[in-house]
């Protein structure tokens, strides 16, 4: 093969009850860009990690330009010329995003960093991208997308041979994925050879080169993209045929009425600093998704409904009655869940098990004193575990060692189990592969069907349109419009993301 | 052979396996020590050996190292004023018990309703280092540096400054003998202390709701957690037993030295902890590591004593048994032997 | 807007610099009559902690890695004990003895420094057993006090270096004010360590580190080395805080420099260190040292609280400063560290 | 500029005196200036303590003409630098010191003499380069206690007809290090070999009635003879009894027929108590009462004259009977000097107010 300038054979990894790796080959060209695809769980991070030294190697051979090389930690592997973004944000809130792109690297002076070379160099290095951020922000005040970023810029400013994504796009909208293709090409055609993982198949067919496809720790194949139908690709990813295009809305009838009193009536609801006053009702069976441009403000409204952080204006109504939520015990109590956005910050509990992560918020609803009994809750763990079809070695495996999507399934059971009445569903598919996407849009679908209020983010507006009755969109902090029936459609959300030239907040309800 | 190692590594992969070990291997070394160091007769009517002593002198430890336990997992931090707490709790009893007397051999109050009182102040102690750190965020060392000073200082200020000596026969009775029970009674108090304990874990959402909020705060209010107020009872937990540890260690010496009782018995609990396997940065927790801990420093000490090591040599060979102990708790330790043996095996 | 500017640690820094501030100008005016304006007062401050504002450097170190080293007292003890013994019953040279010194204090640092990184047992643990040893071994040179009557030494030690001002004295004589060559050595290392810890890769990655350690790894920093280099250097700072201290002292003595750990730790604190780590500056530190220094001075010139009020009235005090830094500090950060809490735990 | 500072060749206590008593004309009971007095006290760690602190600031009162500055330094060495730091800075006429270790002062005391403050050092005594760098000591003599305690164990054993090799002591040490556990353990060692005792164990007690309980139970568990228990303050005395007693000893001076001896020192009220009941053989006495001593010396010193460099506080034994009347035993400067032995009765407890 001309051009490997990457090769690994025959890698192997075994977690204690999971063989996440089996006898794993790998090569990349110089000047590609190769997809790492396969369901979650099926190691695709594992492999990376074995790559660039997070993890031993425990048998098989890494060659690189022919050369054999061993990693024995993230730094031996940027100095053989590997840089990686992983797949959560791995960074340090405490530090500025001028260091967070430098650390390790930073310009000096004689002995001394260069502080300003450090900012000013960071400066650029944001304006190439478009980042929109102050070098001299703590990175811990940045929004997840910026994080995510940043840990790009960091990763293609060093002078790379081979470049690792894992997972980059999950927390991007459509304008900085644009961003990061165009620097994606520009390295390709400088000879830099690039691993991209994504569960996102249009991305997959819209940059890359060639598609490696594992599944349950095993090598399925290596594709030229071109050769590879995308039908087919999911079914090398699922082992079975599965048409992903699937149109699931159809079977399910809007019976929506919108005359009922709402589940949920914010009314003036608003969060100083975050989200200004906004109107919002949500129906029984009714899906509403909230959309608009990164940082417009959806996570912080339904954060502001569910006293994530208390709202200090407005009132709430649930089902017809005036309601005060101080903390989101109260929202649990009036059958409210919320799956937060930010997976590894807000949602799991690193050292607990599946089964504990799972039960965790139906046992905060049932208080100290009713201790759930071990058989309730195993019932409801292995229930899930069927359901969502979670990987995991046992109930008992603490979700940390899970792979990235199956943690985001756990998170969804755990709000199913409360069986709530109106469920937040902020990105649920982040990070989740097509099968299991697909699966959950039907969930939140079934569930709408069986009288629940669901609001659901995504930055996918596909999935968006495939799930929802009616759109709210944000700029800004504002609501600034509804959609609804014919209006659903890309066009017409474009249209009111963008909003008119002069009005910022007019109000299309 | 393949389930029998698989049977092995199970035990040797559970929580408790580490910190039995460590305790029997203390003993062990004991008994070559000191050969009578197992023998247990009664003597006078009660039950004698070094055995009994680790088990009886190990109480006070017990129960402090319970309640530091508890509020290492939910706040990732030490409460470091739990021997001045000690201290408190020990000086109200006795204050009360005679009756403002310097020395007295009469009650001036039933000494249960002086033991509760003294214990709700440690208490009250455990709720201000609460507060501090729950409500107002700051970091436990630093909150309860301030009773850590403060604590004998307010102890000395009921006692006036002295030692209050209660010799009512009946005082002697929780640090010493009931009756004619052959059995010391602070064993008692410990281990109601732990089922107690235990039974609160078993059957309330307690221990769940700790760890969780010990390892993810934000994501634990998000599930409908009030990480406050967990953090705020553990303290308060962490107190009372403080204080009743305080008064078993005033029993034992019918007084109240407020200078003495419980000194450095803080650094030994979080020690207990430590040994135990829990992780000092909070989270998962394991109750009955803890308490083995506690009975493994206890049986330290009294083995040193049993080998007449002078004690200014003591701390020092105290560190190196929990270096020792710690480097072979450590998973990396234990990884490293495991593939050392696992090559010599290859090689074989 | 402007203020948003101000980084989160350079605003606790403000905080702890104005509210150190308040303070002293206010003794001052209480004060003015007892002496407490004189600008010698001030420089007691200086004089009589210099071994510990170098200490509590060096704790600044570890605890932005996320690590603590509550072993800094013992090692002082045994510092001091060891350079008298070298001098006093070796007849061995001041510059000697302050070699020795620096040995002990990095050989501390190199073996706790390998079992925190490479065996990765948690620091508080090692520490401990670290300062149960050194305590141990001081007492194994020596139980009796050595006062030190080595002439160099003493030459070192009462080497005062005037200033060019002072106070009018009652007979109208200027008497300069005047500091020991020991100040000058501990603001050297603040300065130093302040320059390392913003200027050098070390030091940022030490940072780095205490953020989140797992993160930090796959940047591809190279964290072990880096954290052991942290507590190497701590243990050298340690050593020399320790000589420093002994140079105050002129003596060595089993007893020294108990609960010296607290101090640098509670300085550390109140200086704007987070014991969770990624957050400090050894100039915090610095104040620190003087905030409770100032504190215990008001105290002594105050001079009619009984034994126990000293104790209750210096923890009101600090319990005073520490909740308002935390309400203040608090409410100007309320928006931003909202639910960041555990962040950097969850990954680890 | 660095100036070096020279004190002159002047003897600290002629020309402390001479300038404070030009500061403060008047002093006891004058309505002019009150003498200020900085007194630096170790700490409140026991109920010996508590009374000595006591004893101090009840002489040295506004009362008697005195402005006491008081310090408390919490057992640490370092802040009672401090506070003389402070003290100076506070131009107080004279410093009195119970120094929490003998040894350490150089510097402070330095500073303080080049200030012209007469240094009083009470209780403890410190060991510096120089003598002059301090006015004068008063305190107690930790040997000599520890001397004629061994002294009377002696002369009782011979009067009793026990065989001196036939003595088996265990000894419960103070706090290591302590000066006077120190004083108190040589003492005893001394005796040992000159008198051929069995020393059976030597362990701390930490000064505490826990502690002290503790090791006398785990001493009894080894299974050697004991017959003498020598505790180095009343409250290892009390937890040594206890222990004692609780594995079925009997406390007593009958060592004949098999009782167990305990000695003490301090002589504080529940010790007198205890000594009085036989359960205590003999305490030898450690006065805490400084007070009058320090208020003396000034006088004397405001007054122009000279004080002794160096004075030992008396020092009484207390036992419940007059077997032995009184002992002759070695002092620090290795004088023999004559002790009594005091009998307890109720009167001599009423009269402890510690
Ligand atoms: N640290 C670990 N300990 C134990 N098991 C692990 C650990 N890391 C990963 N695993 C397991 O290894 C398998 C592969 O995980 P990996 O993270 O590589 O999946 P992935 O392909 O990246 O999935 P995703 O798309 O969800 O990110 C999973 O079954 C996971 O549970
Ligand atoms: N590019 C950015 N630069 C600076 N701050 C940003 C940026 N993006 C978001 N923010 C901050 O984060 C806040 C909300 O961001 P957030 O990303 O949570 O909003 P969102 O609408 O939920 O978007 P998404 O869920 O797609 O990330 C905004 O108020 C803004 O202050
Ligand atoms: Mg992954
Ligand atoms: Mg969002």
């Amino acid at each position: 093969m001309e051009d490997v300038i990457l090769e690994m054979k025959n890698i192997s990894k075994t977690f204690p009850g999971v063989k996440a790796l089996s006898n794993v080959d790998f090569a990349l060209r110089k000047g590609e860009i190769h997809a790492l695809m396969g369901e979650n769980g099926a190691g695709k991070s594992t492999l990376i990690k074995v790559l660039t030294g997070v993890y031993d190697l425990e048998g098989g051979s890494i060659t690189m330009a022919g050369k054999n090389i061993v990693n024995h930690s993230p730094e031996d592997a940027q100095k053989n010329g590997i840089s990686t973004v992983y797949q959560e944000v791995n960074l340090c809130p405490n530090l500025t995003v001028g260091e967070n792109l430098f650390i390790g690297r930073e310009p000096r002076k004689g002995l001394f960093i260069d502080w300003n070379a450090v900012n000013k160099r960071s400066k650029k290095l944001l304006d190439d991208l478009n980042i929109e951020a102050n070098p001299k922000k703590l990175l811990g005040d940045c929004s997840i997308a910026v994080q995510q970023m940043i840990a790009i810029a960091r990763a293609v400013d060093q002078n790379c041979k081979v470049l690792i994504l894992d997972e980059p796009t999950s927390s991007l909208d459509d304008d900085e994925v644009a961003k990061l293709f165009t620097l994606m090409r520009k390295l390709r055609d400088n000879g830099v050879g690039i691993i991209f993982v994504t569960h996102f198949l249009e991305q997959v067919y819209e940059v890359c080169d060639r598609i490696t496809v594992l599944r349950n720790g095993e090598l399925v194949g290596s594709y030229e993209a071109s050769e590879l139908p995308r039908v087919q690709l999911v079914a090398k990813m699922m082992g079975k045929n599965f048409d992903d295009l699937a149109d699931i809305k159809s079977g399910h009838e809007n019976k929506v009425d919108m005359n009922s009193t709402p589940v949920i009536d914010a009314r003036g609801i608003g969060h100083t600093g975050t989200i200004h006053p906004f109107d919002l009702a949500v129906h029984k069976g009714e899906v509403i998704g909230l959309t608009g441009l990164l940082g417009a403000g959806r996570s912080e409204m339904v954060r502001a409904i569910y006293g994530a952080d208390k709202a200090d204006s407005g009132q709430l109504y649930v089902n017809g009655k005036k309601v005060k939520i101080n903390k989101p015990l109260d929202a649990m109590m009036l059958g409210m869940g919320y799956l937060p956005e930010d997976r590894k910050k807000d949602g799991i509990i690193a050292d607990l098990s599946v089964r504990e992560n799972i039960i965790i918020a139906l046992q905060a609803k049932k208080g100290m004193f009713h201790l759930m009994s071990r058989k309730e809750m195993d019932e409801a763990a292995d229930k899930f575990i069927d359901l969502l079809q979670i990987k995991t070695a046992s109930r008992e495996t603490p979700i940390k060692s899970l792979s990235g999507g199956n943690q985001q399934k756990v998170i969804i059971a755990r709000w199913l189990l409360t069986n709530p009445d109106y469920l937040i569903l902020d990105e649920p598919t982040r990070g989740i592969d097509v099968g299991t996407k697909t699966e959950i849009q039907k969930l939140v679908l079934d569930l709408a069907d069986q009288g629940k209020a669901i609001t659901f983010i995504s930055s996918e507006i596909e999935e968006m349109l495939r799930t929802c009755s009616r759109m709210a969109v944000l700029r800004d902090g504002y609501k600034v419009g509804e959609l609804s029936g014919d209006q659903l459609n890309q066009a017409d959300i474009m249209k009111t993301i963008a909003g008119s030239e002069n009005g910022g907040s007019e109000n299309a309800k | 052979m393949q389930s029998n190692q698989s049977k092995w590594s199970r035990i040797t992969h559970a929580p408790l396996f580490m910190p039995i070990v460590c305790l029997i291997a203390v003993l062990v070394l004991n008994v070559i020590q000191t050969p009578t160091f197992f023998k247990i007769s009664i003597n006078n009517g009660v039950l004698y050996g070094y055995l009994i002593d680790i088990i009886n002198r190990g109480s006070e430890l017990v129960i402090l190292a319970v309640g530091m336990t508890l509020v290492t997992a939910a706040s990732g931090g030490q409460d470091i004023s739990v021997g001045a707490v000690m201290a408190v709790a020990a000086a109200i009893c006795c204050q009360l018990l005679t009756g403002g007397q310097k020395t007295s051999s009469t009650l001036a109050m039933p000494i249960i309703v002086a033991a509760i009182i003294g214990i709700l102040v440690a208490g009250l102690c455990g709720a201000f280092n609460g507060f501090l750190v729950a409500n107002l965020h700051i970091q436990p060392m630093v909150a309860t540096l301030i009773l850590f000073t403060a604590g004998r200082g307010i102890a000395q200020l009921v006692t006036k400054g002295q030692i209050t000596y209660e010799r009512a026969p009946s005082y002697k009775v929780l640090g010493g003998y009931i009756g004619k029970c052959p059995v010391p009674t602070p064993i008692f108090v410990a281990i109601i202390t732990v089922i107690v304990m235990q039974l609160i874990l078993k059957k309330t959402a307690l221990g769940l709701y700790v760890e969780s909020v010990g390892i993810n705060g934000s994501a634990s209010r998000l599930v409908g957690l009030n990480s406050t107020m967990l953090k705020f009872i553990t303290y308060v937990i962490c107190g009372l037993l403080a204080g009743l540890a305080g008064i078993v260690a005033s029993s034992r010496i019918y007084s109240a030295d407020a200078n003495n009782i419980g000194l450095n018995l803080e650094m030994d609990a979080i020690l207990a902890v430590a040994l135990g396997g829990n992780n000092l940065g909070g989270g998962k927790f394991n109750m009955m590591g803890s308490i083995i801990g506690a009975y493994t420093i206890q049986a330290l000490t009294t083995s040193l004593y049993a080998m007449n090591v002078s004690a200014d040599q003591l701390p020092v060979y105290k560190a190196i048994v929990v270096v020792i102990i710690v480097v072979i708790q450590s998973p990396v330790f234990r990884d490293k032997i495991a593939n050392a043996s696992k090559k010599r095996k290859a090689v074989a | 807007m402007k203020k948003a500017k101000l980084s989160k640690t350079g605003f606790l820094l403000l905080i702890t610099i104005v509210m150190f501030a308040v303070m002293y100008i206010a003794g001052m005016i209480i004060f003015q009559d007892k002496g407490f304006a004189k600008p010698q007062m001030f420089l007691n401050l200086f004089i009589s902690n210099a071994g510990l504002i170098v200490i509590a450097c060096g704790l600044t170190i570890v605890m932005i890695t996320g690590g603590i080293d509550i072993s800094v007292g013992s090692v002082t003890a045994l510092v001091c004990m060891s350079a008298a013994d070298v001098m006093e019953n070796k007849g061995m040279s001041a510059v000697f003895a302050l070699f020795l010194a620096l040995i002990i204090g990095l050989a501390f640092g190199v073996v706790q420094g390998y079992l925190v990184t490479y065996l990765k047992i948690q620091p508080f643990i090692i520490t401990l057993a670290g300062m149960f040893f050194g305590r141990g071994l001081t007492a194994v040179i020596s139980t009796k006090m050595i006062s030190i009557k080595n002439k160099m030494f003493l030459a070192w030690a009462n080497e005062k270096m005037y200033l060019p001002f002072g106070y009018t004295n009652r007979h109208g004589v200027l008497v300069h004010a005047y500091i020991y060559p020991t100040v000058v050595i501990a603001l050297v290392v603040v300065v130093l360590i302040q320059i390392m810890l913003k200027f050098s890769k070390f030091g940022r990655a030490l940072f780095a580190i205490g953020g989140n350690e797992q993160s930090a790894v796959l940047m591809g920093l190279n964290v072990k080395s880096t954290k052991m280099k942290a507590y190497v250097l701590d243990g050298f700072l340690a050593g020399l805080g320790g000589f420093l201290f002994c140079l105050n002292s002129c003596a060595g003595f089993v007893e020294q420099a108990k609960g010296l750990e607290m101090d640098a730790i509670s300085a550390a604190v109140i200086g704007g260190t987070l014991l969770s780590g990624g957050v400090g500056t050894v100039v915090g530190t610095l104040f620190g040292v003087l905030i409770t220094g100032t504190i215990q001075s008001l105290i002594t010139t105050q001079g009619t609280l009984s034994s126990w009020w000293v104790r209750i009235v210096l923890s009101i005090m600090l319990c005073f400063f520490i909740v308002l830094q935390a309400i203040i500090g608090g409410a100007g950060l309320k928006k931003k560290d909202k639910g960041k809490e555990k962040t950097a735990k969850a990954t680890t | 500029g660095c100036g070096q500072a020279t004190s002159g060749g002047k003897s600290t206590s002629s020309s402390s005196s001479s300038s404070s008593s030009a500061s403060s004309s008047a002093s006891k009971g004058g309505s002019g200036k009150s003498v200020t007095i900085g007194f630096s006290q170790v700490g409140a760690e026991s109920d010996w303590r508590t009374a000595s602190t006591k004893s101090m600031k009840g002489t040295l009162s506004s009362k008697n003409g005195y402005t006491m500055i008081f310090d408390d330094a919490q057992q640490k060495q370092e802040n009672q630098i401090k506070a003389l730091r402070n003290f100076i800075q506070q131009d107080v006429d004279y410093i009195a010191l119970d120094p929490v270790t003998e040894s350490g002062w150089d510097t402070v005391l330095k500073e303080a003499k080049d200030a012209g403050i007469p240094v009083i050092i009470v209780d403890r005594m410190v060991k510096v380069s120089d003598d002059s760098l301090y006015t004068a000591w008063v305190g107690s003599d930790f040997k000599a206690e520890g001397n004629k305690a061994c002294e009377w164990l002696k002369q009782y054993a011979d009067k009793k007809g026990i065989k001196q090799s036939d003595i088996n002591i265990v000894d419960i040490q103070g706090t290591i290090g302590a000066s006077a556990q120190i004083g108190r353990t040589e003492g005893l060692n001394d005796a040992v070999k000159a008198n051929g005792w069995n020393l059976v164990a030597q362990q701390t007690g930490e000064f505490t009635q826990a502690k002290g309980q503790e090791v006398m139970e785990s001493i009894l568990k080894s299974g050697k003879k004991i017959n003498v228990v020598y505790c180095e303050n009343d409250n290892e005395a009390f937890g040594a009894i206890d222990a004692l007693e609780a594995a079925g000893k009997k406390v007593g001076s009958d060592i004949k027929n098999g009782e167990i001896m305990v000695m003490s020192f301090d002589s504080t009220n529940a010790g007198l108590t205890d000594v009085k009941n036989g359960k205590i053989a003999l305490d030898t006495e450690c006065n805490p009462l400084y007070g009058p001593r320090v208020d003396e010396m000034i006088k004397k010193l405001e007054a122009g004259q000279k004080v002794p460099h160096l004075q030992y506080i008396d020092e009484a034994m207390f036992a419940k009977d007059n077997t032995i009347p009184t002992v002759t035993a070695k002092n620090a400067k290795g004088e023999d000097t004559k002790y009594d032995v005091t009998v307890v009765t109720d009167d001599v407890i009423k009269g402890r107010s510690y």
